[in-house]
């Protein structure tokens, strides 16, 4: 299902030969997806480690969880509304049990790289650290 | 071309303006660490041996050079450190704590230049005073000396170059004013040793940082120099091998300056590789590099004139080669992504200067940070890849 | 020929035998220097471009090796430094101070390991231990434990292998008996990293040092592995860039560890180029390297046996490829210099442990100290060297 | 007068072609020096930042600086007669006036090195600086 989704977005993403391209592609996705409401952009929620403000609000819903997330950066927005989609309503366990190496295959430079600059290493964390949290039945 | 000296530009396509962060290196300065490893690599001040004494000669011979190139009386007052942090550190743990109650800084302080006095207890409203800035962000002398006035013999700590906005400190005056009220200057020339001559007797700093790294050299090494009057009262920071003259189980003595400040196996290759930088600089000389810069940047300032929406945050003439800007609505952190992945590597975000960031009510801006090997192509590059950015995001 | 692999011994023809000061350095440990200042030279953990990112992964790829290397547990664990001396002032200084009130040490300390503790008022009698030894030089664990049973609770810091007299030792004893006593012990890695398969979670030490140009990595570079649960109670010893979360004028907010122990600019090149360096160390393995050690101390001995009136300070089985002599009536400097003088580079001095020189009664030794290249012609040329220099001196 | 001693010195010396001999005559020269009286080995008269213990002690007489040095190494013991030789007998300001970085032309390596392991550099300071004190008159 996880694997299914990162292929589908590995597929768009090579449609680029160039990078920037690829990433004209990600602003689009960040412009497009839907702004959160103000009230709910609360510090508990903001990904910690990254320059720019990243919001992940998690939600259980009949078992699954869902996500809802922005950011003051369009790319980084666009960036977490992908990873969102791959990780959008699952069972707890389908998410942990998901090695997240898988993702470096999406070839964003972003997610693999271990400066505190960029977030998705630490959008990563925050959504496992979730499902963690929702395991353990909080 | 300058760049054919730097191995790096044959290697990359990138179109380097980091400088502020790190300096690319010339190729004679990874010779002499290359040469370092593989022809005589051997502890200093140990061993007498050939190559030992060949090793502690050369290492000796930066000492030396550094000395001569910032006009310091003598090497005693030249202390390799790890780089500007460690040689701020050493000053506030060694010299300034206990002894001064207030530590003046600006506003445009690296946070190396910050968290130093905060970790010892000096915070706003309690020991650290902030010197303010006019409207093109200058240094405000005579905010400077109200606060000399109100703490007298205070220690006063100050960058020679600001790393985002190119502005430069009259840190001449600033060392006149703080000893006619008693203190004391260290002065923080990460962002000046690669683009202005420094004459530590002329600016009368009482210490003085650089680090190798953000000036053509290798990374790991600095310098801190002390003057000679001060070193006295500079208590020792790290101990252990070679700063002991003699020891006991019962207590230990001590060697003179600077062999009593460098404790341990230091950066070997580091500080000798960092002679052939200053070598390299002096080669080049600072009137070229600062011609050039200031070429650099009147094509960036033209260019960016160009560009909708650029906010700049200073019209100040006193600039050295950083230049900070934002346009407007866009986050820094999204065009400094879209530089890179166009091939330009400059820095977004908060360049480690939280502080002014605040101040001026902004998350960040984007640098560009020029080198000495930055050219006419660079900066035309960099400001076509600029405005593809800006197309992409505005909406 | 493992020469071959070392760029130095096709260029010098010095029969390299002071390896406990420094080693020679692989060609890939000066390869991964090259490459990273010549083609992806930025600083790390700021600048989100390319090569930035790449020297990120980089360094931090070191970090997850030496974790792997000394089966620490997590990364979290792994700090770098500038080498064993900066390691051991950071614990002195941001784990011990104020919180101990005794420092237990052994005899054969390094000035590294004895002046750090003086210059914070530990002195014997006065909150320092001296472990003694048995006329082998080996450690005495009944008065370590006497010592322990004295001062509950006390920091014990001792060397892994004696960098004068090549003694291993007990460590695994040493952390037992110290944790049993409510103590913390740091383990002194310099000169056994080299020659030692070092897994810390086994020996389960509180904290462990070494340095990467003893083990034929960069200069400039250590390691301080921090056992997990001592992190949190370890303060902040250099602060600036890099190690914060967040700065204003009034106060600070920290990273996490590594990154808040690593204050400024790192010594980039050397973190790299010490991966390599350890990668070298496995593919030779430590058990060649210990075999092939202990054939070469047994050459040396039965060497040093034919000749007349060589005085030696152990006959222990507990040995590292360090091993000290002295020839009656010759003062070790002579023979060192004599040495030199025919091309073979050993050391003769009190090698920073002028204490255990003192109870021996004796100035220095000459040392030789072997490394993973030495064979045993290095060996039969050492011994022709020696007896031509006694032939000199004797009168 | 003392640019001659040096040169004669470094005749003798370049009569060597291996370093081993020429330290072979360093030692017979240390051998053949005279020892120091055991009551003049004070700790004042210690060259300070020598391995070896070397000692230097000056005698002022007739308006000239004299010499007697001893030193527990029989090489540094050579070293440091050679030196005295040099300087031997001569009116402070000639020693004063004296650029020591002729006596790098000597070749003796330990002569210009700064490791503190050897002590010549520190010897030459020595001599220096009892000059000095000798001129400004005790
Ligand atoms: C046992 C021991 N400890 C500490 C040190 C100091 O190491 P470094 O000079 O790399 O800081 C040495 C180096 O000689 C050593 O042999
Ligand atoms: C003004 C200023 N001060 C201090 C530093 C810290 O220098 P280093 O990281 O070499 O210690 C920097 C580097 O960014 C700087 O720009």
């Amino acid at each position: 299902m996880i694997n299914e989704r990162v292929k589908k977005i590995i597929d768009d993403l090579e449609m680029f030969d160039e990078d920037i391209d690829k990433y004209e592609y990600i602003v689009d996705i960040g412009k497009n997806a839907p702004d959160l409401e103000e009230n709910l952009k609360k510090d508990e929620f903001l990904v910690h480690g990254c320059t720019s403000k990243v919001w992940l609000i998690p939600q259980l819903i009949d078992g699954k969880l869902n996500f809802k997330a922005d950011s003051n950066s369009v790319i980084v927005k666009g960036l977490v509304t992908i990873l969102v989609s791959i990780f959008q309503n699952l069972y707890i366990d389908d998410i942990l049990n998901f090695n997240n190496t898988e993702l470096e295959k999406l070839n964003l430079t972003e997610i693999i790289s271990p400066t505190r600059q960029n977030g998705v290493y630490h959008m990563l964390n925050k959504i496992r650290h979730y499902a963690e949290v929702y395991k353990e039945g909080v | 071309m300058i760049k054919d000296d730097f191995p790096y530009f044959s290697n990359s396509k990138i179109t380097y303006l980091d400088n502020g962060a790190t300096t690319q290196k010339p190729q004679r300065v990874i010779d002499s660490v290359v040469k370092y490893y593989s022809e005589y690599c051997a502890n200093t001040h140990r061993g007498s041996y050939k190559d030992g004494n060949l090793a502690t000669l050369n290492y000796e011979d930066t000492r030396d050079f550094v000395r001569s190139f910032i006009n310091a009386n003598s090497s005693r007052e030249i202390i390799f450190t790890k780089g500007v942090t460690e040689g701020i550190n050493m000053v506030a743990s060694s010299f300034v704590k206990e002894n001064f109650k207030t530590v003046i800084i600006s506003s445009l302080e690296h946070h190396s230049n910050i968290v130093p006095w905060h970790n010892l207890g000096y915070k706003k409203g309690n020991g650290l005073e902030v010197v303010r800035f006019n409207n093109n962000l200058e240094f405000d002398l005579s905010h400077f000396e109200e606060l000399l006035k109100k703490n007298p013999g205070a220690f006063v700590s100050v960058t020679h170059v600001s790393n985002v906005f190119g502005i430069v400190h009259p840190i001449k005056k600033i060392t006149e004013l703080t000893h006619k009220y008693g203190g004391k200057v260290l002065i923080d020339g990460a962002q000046s040793l690669s683009r202005i001559n420094i004459d530590v007797k002329e600016i009368d700093a009482d210490f003085f940082v650089f680090s190798s790294h953000k000036s053509y050299g290798p990374t790991g090494v600095g310098v801190l120099y002390i003057k000679e009057s001060n070193i006295k009262s500079f208590k020792l920071y790290q101990t252990g091998g070679a700063v002991i003259d003699r020891v006991t189980y019962d207590d230990s003595t001590f060697l003179d300056s600077p062999l009593c400040f460098e404790a341990g196996t230091q950066n070997i290759a580091g500080v000798i590789g960092f002679k052939s930088a200053l070598e390299y600089i002096k080669s080049i000389s600072y009137e070229v590099i600062q011609k050039h810069e200031k070429y650099l940047l009147e094509l960036l300032h033209k260019g960016l004139g160009e560009i909708d929406d650029v906010l700049l945050y200073t019209h100040s003439n006193l600039v050295g080669g950083n230049l900070s800007f934002n346009i407007k609505d866009i986050t820094p952190i999204d065009l400094g992504l879209l530089l890179d992945k166009q091939g330009v590597a400059v820095r977004a975000g908060h360049h480690c200067a939280m502080p002014i960031m605040e101040e001026l009510g902004i998350d960040g801006t984007v640098r560009v940070s020029l080198g000495i090997y930055n050219d006419k192509e660079d900066i035309e590059n960099f400001l076509a890849k600029l405005k593809r950015a800006v197309s992409i995001l505005k909406d």
